[in-house]
């Protein structure tokens, strides 16, 4: 946000990723990046290609199949004073990682009243699409936001990718990071010097006076597509990425919301006591019986996710049902629906700041 | 099935069940990656190709009633036991009309009606449930077993281990299946494994255990019939099975990738020259063989046509099963 | 409910825990119950006692501490066709058993279509209190109520713990049975004979005009206290069970919630993400621009529970707590504690039924 | 610890550090057991009386900037490397100049000034976290090691797998002491574990192992001591120690429980007969033994009087920590 304009270039999220980790571990021996497959050719879909050969096999190396105690390991590790950063191709495995993120990592540093910390980077990507089904599909990031002593971020965009990734290096906390598998070739202006992304700082990253909506992670993308249909119907969408989702700058959506009077959460999740839950309930117990805001969210269908793609469509919010979502919320007496053939042209509109 | 072995000679009706199992998986799975680039089939794919003859070996010794549990790379698992093919394909494609309507795809395939039990894109998590599986048949007093199959890969999880002493302790009739093709997904087993030597320690848990290097299903079928047995109904307990086999594709989709670096072409030379399909095949009469061929071939076909003309399922499918109504 | 009253006697909950559970194995020989020590002399708090000698080792058996293989082997069995109770003395190992919950139990019978059903029981208790600390004392059911494919219920007394036990028993779904340690020793009126008490239907405990109070779990407990505090200040609270979370029946708090213009959601457990977002969640997005609703959260602080009790006791909401927050809601202008001699006293008050 | 190991004679003034320590821990754990029924100690207490010599024997072995992981169970380990016994008196009082100012209590001991890693009350969560100290230690060259105790139940979890393979895969400076009590709580190893071949499965990993029935502390020690030594900085890798042991009082709290049915006090006599603080102690100059135990009975009379003293923590304590600032 700071950083001048000169130096930034178009890069792509998963770029911008592995050149976050890449400056970090030059900066500090005390970085290391390991997990399942980080150092195959494959480099989980080139975010860690190249750390291998530069930074060697004690600082980039693969594990065996041992999700529970290789995040022990972490834990273990950064207790010692080095900056893990453990990598998981699905979220969904985190949850064999449970145990040991939410009874060790979450606690230690409070439970041992300081003598530790755990300054751990948890990379995780959510899958979508192409029949990944039922388990290899989940954002399951409110778990992790329910627990004291985890951050949790879900960058949308190239530049934050590398801002947050930074700042979660940084971070003497365990730090869930969350990345979207469709966002890795969507690509922004990221500045080329290393810098970082506060946590606990959402970004207006469009400006509109009629309804307040709220993107997490992917579904910043969606909101941003959205916001072009509402605009074509008169309809000006203030959108809201919040970044972080622990902490949570919970303030400018409960005053943006407050001066459009409506909200709209769309989560790559769950809803049921899903980050959309906490967004409303945050706003809601800030309201305090003044101005009534008419609030919803939106998130993955109250259901698995199936692998066949007319059904997976259903599952997931996407531009057009959040167009139609938002509009039924300003204008709740006219009925409209985005024109699908339009809904699909929005889908090559990027974003790629200035942030 | 009811067939006893025999240590030289094995009856040509034996030969020909086999052969056509292992070659009617290797067909299915070739078509599937003919296929693949047409992008109709919208599931990913992992291929056992190459390793056809484990499931076979193991399945040809089982009853109808016994069970097994497949991995993701299930196909072969799946239809050794006698799952459908048409309803196999048709899932890949994401039909109305597949195994699972559509809501499972190529990693989660199932088939009650065969006792295949649901496979699981998350490594491992199958095994423990197959346990509790031979739990039920054991307290029910049934003479069935189940067969679980992993890879290498498997193994490394903690709950493999917490599953060999649970079945030990609890005699299950359960029968390990190791298919050990050397990598989880490009890393070799060096650089996971402190040591290579799996049976001596599954051995630690009083579990007799096998270690079969060639993928001869005839091997596997005579080590799986003789525990089968010890096992029905009795309090015979558990065996581990370790059979090193070869991946022939990629881990995930259609293509080979020996040109990738973590592997060489020259180590797949001998496991081609030990293909079981070639090997079982050039045993039987070649009049037969070439029927056997012809009838899958068209199996395929229908099951190619099925799957492409079969409807995609409703939207309304969505919420269906999420909950089991009472 | 509808139970003749001769019928009900004075029972403690885990006298009526364990009758649900011994009467459905008399009736169904498929249920059974294991979990580490289930079959010791202590009988997981007196919870499973009697049951090794009515039902021998076959139908109840202690496991290895193997939490994620038990888990899988629940699964399996139930699978089969059989209904297995497993018991974990603390919610918090669950953490263990994440994946198979998650990612085996939740989605098998719809990523199956239908081929089979799980229906299994997990038991799980909430420690609390002389030190339990970080590890023993968490209430974690927010992150099963976040994943379609689970339920989750949490009795608050003697009877809807058999209810809902035998409830959870019959259902053909993973059921997550959250136990609070505390409550095990509290009497209520229970019938004798089997009976359920339905899933998704919540019970207003105390009608009441001034504000809703939704208590959950062990908080039930502590809100009829604060109901009786705040009785004496004239101020009448609707207080709320809603027994079972997913399905949680918002219907019946929304529309207390809508009488008396007010509502105070306490919960066992973290607020963040919490079964408390969800149902403040739920709530705000049914206002729809009506009368607004001045509405509030109680959990755990925000932190991680500490074992010294002077810490712990400001780390959960408690009946003088509770009173406080809301009679600052129904009086915002008058600021008033209820006398720490008078709010122990409540401690003596027991809501025993009918129910 | 400089001391070079004798194999008949051990000198006085090893046998009294050793004595000392076995006396303090026993000593200290009885004072626990005493005041306990006051309620003056607001925390689970997990008792180590009769497994003290363990956690002495590894811990005379080790280096002060080496480090150990203990267990709930953990004051043995945490007195024995050095740990201070007045700050874990007022830890268990819930007072803010505990160890850890209250928070953690009994079952999260912790003192990083003595290399004393964080105890956790979640049984084999601490085994892969010892690792990664372990880990930490190795990247940095450092000729450190780490010691990291557990139960006989612990081995059941999965991750005590996961750690043998990844500890033996890394060759990681640790050094696993299996603390084997025969039970998990009130369960015993028969209905547990399959067979009790646990040091032969640990061989299969590549580690050596070691079994030591009688839980001799100098036998421990010497065991220890070499195997540190070939780790120090170098490619050692780990080794797995199985101590054989016995509780003598109630899983948790501050009784005996030979009435509960689930053991005998006959299983007991063996070991009261061979109870390392006597036998140490009876090696001793009777003057030099009660000079040891006269100033452990002021030290722990102190101890008491510190947390007796001591104030509770401030509210605004329920905040701090939660998150380590940058
Ligand atoms: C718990 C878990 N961790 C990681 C993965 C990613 N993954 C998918 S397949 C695979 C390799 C498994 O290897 P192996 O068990 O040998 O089976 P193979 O694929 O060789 O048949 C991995 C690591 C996963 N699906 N589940
Ligand atoms: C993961 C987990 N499961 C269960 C428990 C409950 N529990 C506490 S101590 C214990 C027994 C552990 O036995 P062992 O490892 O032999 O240690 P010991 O208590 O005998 O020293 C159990 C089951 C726990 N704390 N953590
Ligand atoms: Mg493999
Ligand atoms: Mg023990």
């Amino acid at each position: 946000m700071s950083m001048p304009e000169s130096n930034q270039r178009l890069l792509t999220y998963v770029d911008a990723l592995r050149e976050a980790v890449a400056q970090e571990m030059r900066l500090d021996p005390r970085v290391f990046v390991f997990g399942l497959d980080v150092d195959d050719h494959k480099a989980i879909q080139g975010s860690t290609r190249g750390l291998l050969d530069e930074f060697g096999p004690e600082r980039v190396f693969g594990t065996p199949l041992s999700e529970d105690a290789m995040t022990g390991v972490a834990i273990g590790a950064a207790m010692a004073g080095m900056r893990p950063i453990h990598v998981h191709i699905r979220m969904d495995f985190l949850m064999l990682a449970m145990n040991q993120l939410v009874n060790i990592a979450a606690k230690s540093h409070y439970m041992y009243d300081g003598q530790v910390r755990v300054p751990l980077v948890v990379r995780s990507m959510i899958g979508k699409s192409w029949g990944q089904g039922a388990q290899h599909s989940q954002g399951l990031h409110a778990m992790f936001m329910h627990v004291p002593g985890l951050k949790v971020v879900a960058p949308s965009n190239a530049h934050d990718a590398k801002g947050c990734m930074i700042a979660a290096i940084r971070d003497d906390n365990p730090v869930i990071f969350v990345e979207h598998r469709l966002l890795y070739s969507t690509d922004a202006l990221v500045p080329e010097e290393a810098f970082e992304v506060p946590f606990g700082k959402a970004r207006i990253t469009m400006p509109g006076k009629d309804i307040t909506i709220v993107g997490i992670s992917n579904m910043m993308m969606e909101c941003l597509r959205a916001h072009e249909l509402l605009a074509e119907q008169g309809i000006e969408a203030e959108v809201i990425d919040p970044i972080s989702l622990m902490p949570l700058d919970i303030d400018t959506i409960r005053k943006s919301a407050g001066r459009t009077g409506r909200l709209l959460v769309v989560d790559n999740a769950w809803t049921s006591c899903g980050a959309s839950a906490e967004i409303i309930a945050g706003v809601a117990e800030a309201l305090d019986g003044g101005r009534p805001i008419h609030m919803r969210r939106m998130g993955y269908a109250p259901t698995t996710c199936p692998t066949t793609p007319v059904l997976e469509d259903a599952f997931y919010p996407n531009a057009a049902t959040i167009a139609g979502a938002a509009h039924a919320m300003v204008r709740p007496d006219k009925t409209w629906q985005p024109d699908p053939e339009r809904a699909k042209l929005a889908y090559q509109v990027k974003f790629r700041g200035p942030f | 099935m009811g067939l006893e072995r025999t240590e030289a000679v094995v009856p040509i009706i034996d030969l020909a069940r086999i052969y056509r199992s292992l070659r009617l998986i290797r067909r299915a799975e070739e078509e599937v990656a003919r296929i693949y680039p047409s992008d109709k089939i919208k599931s990913p794919v992992h291929l056992s190709i190459g390793q056809e003859a484990i499931a076979v070996g193991v399945c040809d010794a089982l009853r109808p009633e016994d069970v097994v549990s497949p991995t993701y790379r299930g196909h072969a698992a799946y239809l050794a036991k006698g799952g459908s093919l048409k309803l196999m394909m048709a899932e890949l494609y994401g039909k109305v009309t597949g195994v699972a309507g559509g809501k499972g795809g190529s990693m989660h395939l199932i088939e009650m009606g065969h006792n295949v039990l649901g496979a699981s894109a998350v490594v491992g998590t199958t095994i423990p449930v197959a346990l509790g599986y031979a739990l039920a048949l054991k307290r029910a007093r049934e003479p069935r077993v189940v067969a679980v199959f992993f890879g290498d890969g498997a193994t490394e999880e903690g709950v493999f281990s917490e599953s060999l002493n649970f079945a030990a302790l609890q005699k299950l009739p359960v029968v390990f299946v190791c298919e050990n093709n050397f990598y989880a997904i490009h890393t070799p087993i060096p650089k996971r494994w402190a040591t290579q030597r799996l049976c001596e320690r599954v051995a630690t848990y009083g579990i007799p255990t096998h270690h079969i290097d060639d993928g001869d299903p005839l091997k596997i079928r005579d080590v799986v019939a003789d525990a089968a047995a010890r096992m029905r109904g009795g309090d015979g307990g558990p065996v581990f099975i370790e059979c090193r086999t070869y991946r022939w594709r990629e881990h995930v989709g259609p293509n080979e990738d020996f040109d990738a670096g973590y592997r060489r072409r020259a180590d797949l030379e001998p496991w081609l020259a030990g293909d079981q399909v070639e090997i079982i095949g050039r045993r039987l009469p070649p009049g037969e063989r070439a029927a056997i061929d012809a009838a899958i071939e068209r199996e395929l076909a229908e099951a190619v046509d099925f799957a492409e003309t079969s409807p995609f399922p409703q939207r309304e499918a969505l919420y269906t099963h999420v909950y089991a109504g009472k």
